[in-house]
Order: structure tokens, then sequence, then C-alpha cells
């Protein structure tokens, strides 16, 4: 161990604050990217897990409708 | 089919190369010609940044002696990338692109070509008018001289490096500010070399070393920007 | 040879063998990356002349290394891309471009939080700094174009391209940023260059180092699994897997 | 039988994840007219672009005189004349310059043998107009004049008939099947009524055989 007791750990002769903010932003950082990724596979898992029940229930397979071109009358 | 079905006579008359690309140059210059309130732009626009120094920081003469080289270079920067938006969107929209894509010549050397044309009707002017600024932020005549020296070698290699962001942004929506940020970065070692070259000269220094190497990058991006240019051009034109 | 090639270029080969190593490159990365840390937060002796602020360099300079190196992978895939399109190596610069540019962010970060202390100014305009910089900008050109594109192959191979001209332009950025430097000012103190180094200090952060290359392995073999279930939407492996996982 | 100038195999495209058409076998013979229908959306012009050497993202083979286009990719381009949607006339240029332009690159040609060809579109007296005055239909013309000059056998024309008033059409049929006799190919897309005596027809499917698999 370099320091004598906890307080000189986390003081480090005054330049505690820089080098405590640095580890912590890292770690959070570091942190925040694995999150966002995890977060991002849920979501794209949702996404497909949806299309493919949507395929499944024969939604599309039904061919688009044609195109009427017929005027619509807001009542 | 029968025996004497029709043979196709396929095209025997080549056309040079060179011609090719001066055809290139040509046709972008005389349209330019056409449009010239286009070709006035870039310059006013370098004008006005510059006048901004003056009046936003300090009038005086010595603040002036030592950021000129800077302010100049940056305007001159900051206007090619203002003109590289239009090097391919006309062409794109109008579908002369896909027609010189589709000549029968190596597309790297007509990229090349519109680089030239660019750099004859935006950096060239740029270089021409530098010396007024110069002298209206009270620089002095032999940094002047470097100035435009340095400006006459580093524009070219502004105007081949930005084609190529012209390239990846076209068609793209908000291509122009795209396109400023992916060349920005890729501008700064001209932007470092240009500007250090003049401070050298305003010092003394002799700045020949300075110049050969501004020279070699000149070389290089005359080298390797057509090829990627041209890479670029097909990726955007075959996902138009 | 080509067969072979195109196995291993498989997205269905990748996400198995991507699946098995994962565990591995997580444990060990963040056993590693856990030990040089606290090692040099606590057990390497204090520097003579920085006093304990240079502790930072245990994070600094895994970080500016990862940043780095992440780019010239990127760029070794953007070739792939390009000559064999291979989708792999789309995916991967999809998927760790990002990263990188948050890595470059953190060496940032931690170079100026280090120069308080060290020069009693956040932010100096020092080479290695300054080349960070433009590193994050070259990462957010990257990002911003690929994002720009919206046809998957075609933001591919564009984003390659960039990358590319990026890589060839970074030494010659590294370079000029450092002439530069010495024009304006001439170098007096330089971060992390240190003449000598004892043990006590190169090993914890050899240790990061390593470890956090393996954890960004891991990260990376994710992202690219995220990504391959989001474009191979239509082949029957991802139908099956997506539901499995549903339930 | 003739060998085909153009061929294609087992052609597939793939667009924001949707297939476009897979499978798909073009073979374009010297004396063809070959016109490829679908509905708005199928990929008639992603096909064509295809074709034409426009647009790389598919997969399959695609043959010119039966070695892979892209070994012989000048030799295949100098035998292809393509006019797209947007035909490549510069608006601040007259029909005459453009044509000049458009021609230069290949084949150059005296300025009297392309007033010639921008007469026999029926530009008699707009040669040096810029061709921003014009409207789209004689626009369209000053492409097409490219037609008249042609020494190229392949010619592929999307949205030929665009903006062709009906005696324009009526010139337009008869170059396209006199440039067939004379052992050129064409193929184009059009949503005009055309049925030109051998003409064949390619139908491309809206969505095709894609989904499941």
């Amino acid at each position: 161990m370099a320091f004598d007791s906890l307080s000189a750990f986390l003081t480090m002769e005054g330049h505690g604050s820089y080098v405590w903010v640095c580890y912590c932003v890292f770690v959070l950082l570091l942190t925040a990217l694995a999150l966002w990724s995890r977060s991002r596979r849920h979501a794209v898992l949702r996404e497909q897990r949806r299309l493919l029940e949507l395929e499944e229930s024969g939604t599309r397979e039904q061919a688009p409708a044609a195109a009427t071109f017929s005027r619509i009358h807001p009542s | 089919m029968t025996s004497n079905a029709p043979r196709a006579v396929l095209a025997d008359h080549n056309v040079s190369v060179g011609r090719a690309m001066w055809a290139v140059v040509r046709r972008d210059l005389r349209s330019s010609f056409r449009q010239r309130q286009d070709l006035l732009n870039p310059l006013l626009f370098f004008f006005m940044v510059v006048t901004l120094f003056p009046l936003g920081v300090s009038p005086e003469v010595s603040f002036l002696q030592q950021a000129g080289t800077g302010i100049l270079w940056v305007a001159a920067l900051l206007s090619t990338l203002l003109s590289l938006d239009h090097l391919y969107r006309h062409d794109f929209d109008d579908g002369t692109l896909e027609q010189m894509v589709l000549q029968p010549h190596p597309l790297f050397l007509l990229v090349l070509a519109k680089s030239l044309a660019h750099w004859l009707l935006t950096g060239l002017p740029l270089v021409i008018l530098a010396p007024v600024l110069g002298i209206m932020l009270h620089l002095e005549g032999n940094s002047i001289a470097v100035l435009c020296l340095t400006l006459l070698i580093g524009t070219p290699v502004l105007s081949l490096i930005g084609a190529i962001g012209a390239a990846l942004t076209l068609g793209l929506r908000a291509g122009g500010v795209l396109l400023s940020l992916l060349i920005i970065p890729l501008y700064i070692p001209v932007l470092i070399f240009g500007t250090g070259t003049v401070a050298a000269a305003t010092e003394g220094a002799a700045v020949e070393g300075y110049l050969a190497l501004m020279a070699a990058f000149l070389v290089l991006a005359l080298t390797l920007a057509p090829f990627a240019g041209a890479a670029a051009l097909r990726i955007s034109l075959s996902n138009s | 040879m080509w067969t072979l090639f195109h196995k291993f270029g498989s997205p269905k080969w990748f996400f198995g063998i991507a699946g098995r190593l994962m565990p591995w490159l997580l444990a060990l990365g963040l056993g590693l990356l856990v030990a040089g840390l606290v090692w040099g937060l606590a057990f390497a002796p204090k520097d003579y002349l920085q006093g304990n602020s240079y502790r930072i360099i245990f994070i600094h300079v895994p970080s500016a290394f990862l940043a780095q190196s992440v780019y010239l992978m990127m760029a070794v895939a953007a070739v792939v891309t390009l000559v064999w399109r291979m989708k792999l190596a789309d995916l991967f610069v999809q998927a760790v471009a990002p990263v990188g540019a948050v890595l470059t962010f953190l060496a940032l970060f931690t170079g100026a939080v280090w120069g308080k202390p060290t020069w009693g100014t956040w932010w100096i305009w020092d080479a290695r700094l300054t080349s960070m910089l433009i590193l994050l900008f070259l990462y957010f050109g990257a990002i911003v174009l690929g994002s720009a594109i919206s046809d998957e192959k075609a933001s591919a191979r564009a984003v390659a391209v960039l990358i590319l001209v990026g890589v060839v332009n970074i030494p010659i950025i590294k370079y000029s940023v450092e002439w530069w430097n010495t024009l304006h000012q001439p170098a007096t103190f330089k971060l992390t260059e240190k003449p000598s180094m004892p043990p006590e200090m190169w090993v914890p952060l050899l240790l990061s180092v390593l470890g956090l290359y393996l954890w960004f392995g891991w990260l990376a073999c994710y992202r690219m699994q995220t990504e391959i279930l989001r474009r191979e939407r239509r082949t029957r492996w991802v139908r099956e897997l997506v539901r499995a996982e549903g339930h | 039988m003739t060998e085909p100038l153009l061929q294609a195999v087992d052609l597939q495209c793939e667009r924001d994840n949707r297939i476009l058409f897979q499978g798909l076998g073009v073979s374009i013979a010297p004396g063809s007219i070959t016109r490829v229908e679908g509905p708005n959306g199928a990929g008639k012009t992603t096909l064509l672009r295809i074709l034409a050497g426009l647009n790389d993202s598919y997969t399959g083979d695609i043959r010119w005189l039966g070695a892979p286009r892209h070994h012989q990719l000048e030799q295949f381009l100098r035998n292809l004349l393509y006019i797209g949607h947007r035909p490549g006339i510069k608006p601040l240029l007259t029909p005459l310059e453009n044509l000049r332009a458009l021609t230069a690159v290949r084949r150059p040609l005296a300025d009297a043998t392309l007033r010639q060809a921008l007469d026999g579109t029926g530009l008699h007296g707009y040669h040096d107009v810029p061709c921003r005055q014009l409207s789209a239909g004689q626009q369209r013309r000053v492409a097409l004049a490219r037609l008249l000059i042609s020494d190229e056998p392949l010619w592929i024309l999307d949205e030929a008939f665009t903006a062709l008033d009906s005696h324009g059409v009526e010139g337009l049929e008869q170059l396209l099947v006199q440039h067939a006799e004379q052992g050129g190919a064409v193929l184009v897309t059009t949503h005009h009524h055309l049925d030109l005596p051998g003409m064949i027809r390619l139908r491309l499917g809206r969505g095709g055989h894609n989904d499941d698999q």
C-alpha cells in the first residue's frame, strides 16, 4: 500500500479529486457503453419478435390492396 | 433464331483520356461562366470572413500582423468548403454525373479533371485575391509573397481532398454541413503547414524545406485522392 | 481457401464463436482491468515529479492506446469491406465506431484533468491532446456519415472509404501537429514519456492496457451480435433464436 | 443463335432490406428490343442501372459478349448508350454544347453533324438557346438526339418516352425498331403503351418472391 491511511488514500495529497474524478468517469462511461449496448440488444430483439409475430399472424401475407384513386369525403 | 440473325457492330472509334479530361474541365468552366454569381460567392465569402476579424477582435496593427496569415488561411479553407457542396450537386441533379461515370475512361482521371476545374474556379481566384487582403491586414511584403505561394500549393490539396467528401455526401440531406464535418479534420495538416511556413518566413527562416513538404502533400493528394473520390462516387451513385 | 474464408465470414459462424468467447473475454478483461487499476491506484509508488496525479496514467494510456488501435482495426475492416465485401467487416465498423469515440473522449478527458495539477490549466494545446482531438473528429465523421446513409451496404462502403482516407491522414496529422507544437512552444514536459519507469508502475499499466483490450473485445463481439440479429432477420437461424429468446 | 451482347445470370438485388428481385436472368441479343415492365417500385430503374453498371449493389453475374463485364469495363461502356430519368443535360448550356460535351468523350463529331441530329429530333431553331429555357419535352429531345448519331450497339433507355408528344413517341419508336434491325439492341422502360413487333417483355413483380424462404 502506497498510503498510510484511508484518508490519505482519498485525498492523495491534494490530487485526490483529479484522480478520483478520472477513475469515476472512466468506470461510468464503460458501464454506460455496456448498458447502452444491452438496451440496444433488447430493442433489436423486441423489434424482431414483433415483426416475426406480425408475419406469423399472416398480416403480411395479404397482397397490398390495389389503388382505387377514389375521392375521400371527410364528414 | 434464323441463321441471318443480325450481328451487332461494335463501336470502333476511341477518344484519348486526355481529351476526355479536357472535355470535363471545359464543360465545367463553360457552365460556371454562364452563372457568374456562383463564381463570385466564395470570393465574397472569403472577403467578408476576413473583414470580421479586425471588427470582431481588434484592428491593431500588431494583432493583425500576427494573426493575419491564420485568418487568411482559415477563411480560404472555409470558402473552399462552402464551394465544394456544388462540386457534384448540379451534375448529380441533372444526370451529368451518371454520364460521367459511364464514360469509357478511368473514373479517377475524370475525378481529377473535376478537381482541377474546381481549383481553377475557386482556389486560384482566392490565391489572386489574397495579396489585397494581406495588405489590408498589414502583412509585410515578404510574408504576403510566401502566403500566396503556400496558398498556391495548398488550395489544390483542399480541392482534391474536398472532392472525396463531396462524393461521399452526394445526394444526402444536409450534405453541406456533413461535408464540412468529414473534411475539416483532413484539412488540418495543410492549414498547419500553410500558416507555419509563413510564420517561419516572417521570422526570417528559410522556407524552401517547408514549401517542398507542402509540395509533397500536393503530390500525395494528386496520386491518392482521385482514387478515393472515384470509389466514393461509385458508392454514392449506386445508392441513388 | 476461398470457402474457408467465406465460412469465417459468415455471420452465423461468428455468432456462435463470439458467444463462446465472450464470457472468457469479459471475465479476463474485467479481472485484469480491476487488478491493474487497484494496483495502480493504491499500491504503485508515488511519482517523485508529479506526485499522485500521475495515477491517472493507468486509465489515460489504455484509453488512448485503444482509441488509436480501434481506428486502425476499423481501417483494416474497411479494406475487407471494400475488397471482399465481407459482411462481418461492415458489422465490425458499425459496432465499434461509437466505442472508439467514447474511448477517445476518455483519453481527452483524463488528459485534461491530468493537466490541471500538472500545468495548472485544464486544457493545453499539446501535440498529444491535439492529435487526440482530431482523432475524435475523425470518429465523429465516420459515425455521422454512417447514420446519414440509409442503405446499409452503401453506408458501410462509404464509411469504409472515409476511414481509409482518415487512416492515411493520421500519420500526416500526427507529424504536422508535432511540428506545429514545437513551433509554438518548445517541448517542456510530456505526458507519459518518462525515461524509465520502475516495474511497480509499468506492470499495473500493462495489466490495465491488456484488460481494456479484452473488455473491448467482449463489447465488440456483443455489439456485433446485436447487429447480426438486426440485419439477418430473414435467415432461419436468427428467427429461431429470436423465438427462443422470447419465451 | 447469336451471342448475346449483355447477359445477366441469377441476378439478385436487395434494397433497404427488401428484395427487389432474385434469380433473375436477362439476355440481350443483337436485334432485340426488350421492355422491362412492372408496377411502381418493382425495381425497373434499379435493374436498368445495374445492367448499365451504375449500381453495383447486386449479386450475380453480368457478362458482356460472353466474358465477365468487369474485366472489360471500358469496352462495355464504350458500346453502351444509357439515358436515364435525368438525361445529363446541363440547363445552363445550349443543346449544341450539351450534345458536343456528351459525344466528345466517345466519338467527336463535327458541329454540322450535331446540328443535323438536333434538327432530327425537332429542335430546329433552338440549337443555341440555353436548355433551361426549353420545355421538358424539348430537353428530353436534346438527350435523344444522341441516339441519331450513336455508334453504340446497346441502348438502355429509362422512361424513354417521358414528356414526349405523340409525334415524338412515334419517331422514337421507329428509331428503336430501326436500331434493332441494324443489329443494335434496346432495353427500355416506359409507362407508355408500347408494342413493337418482336418486342421481348421482362416482367418484374411487386415484391416478387421475397419474404419467407
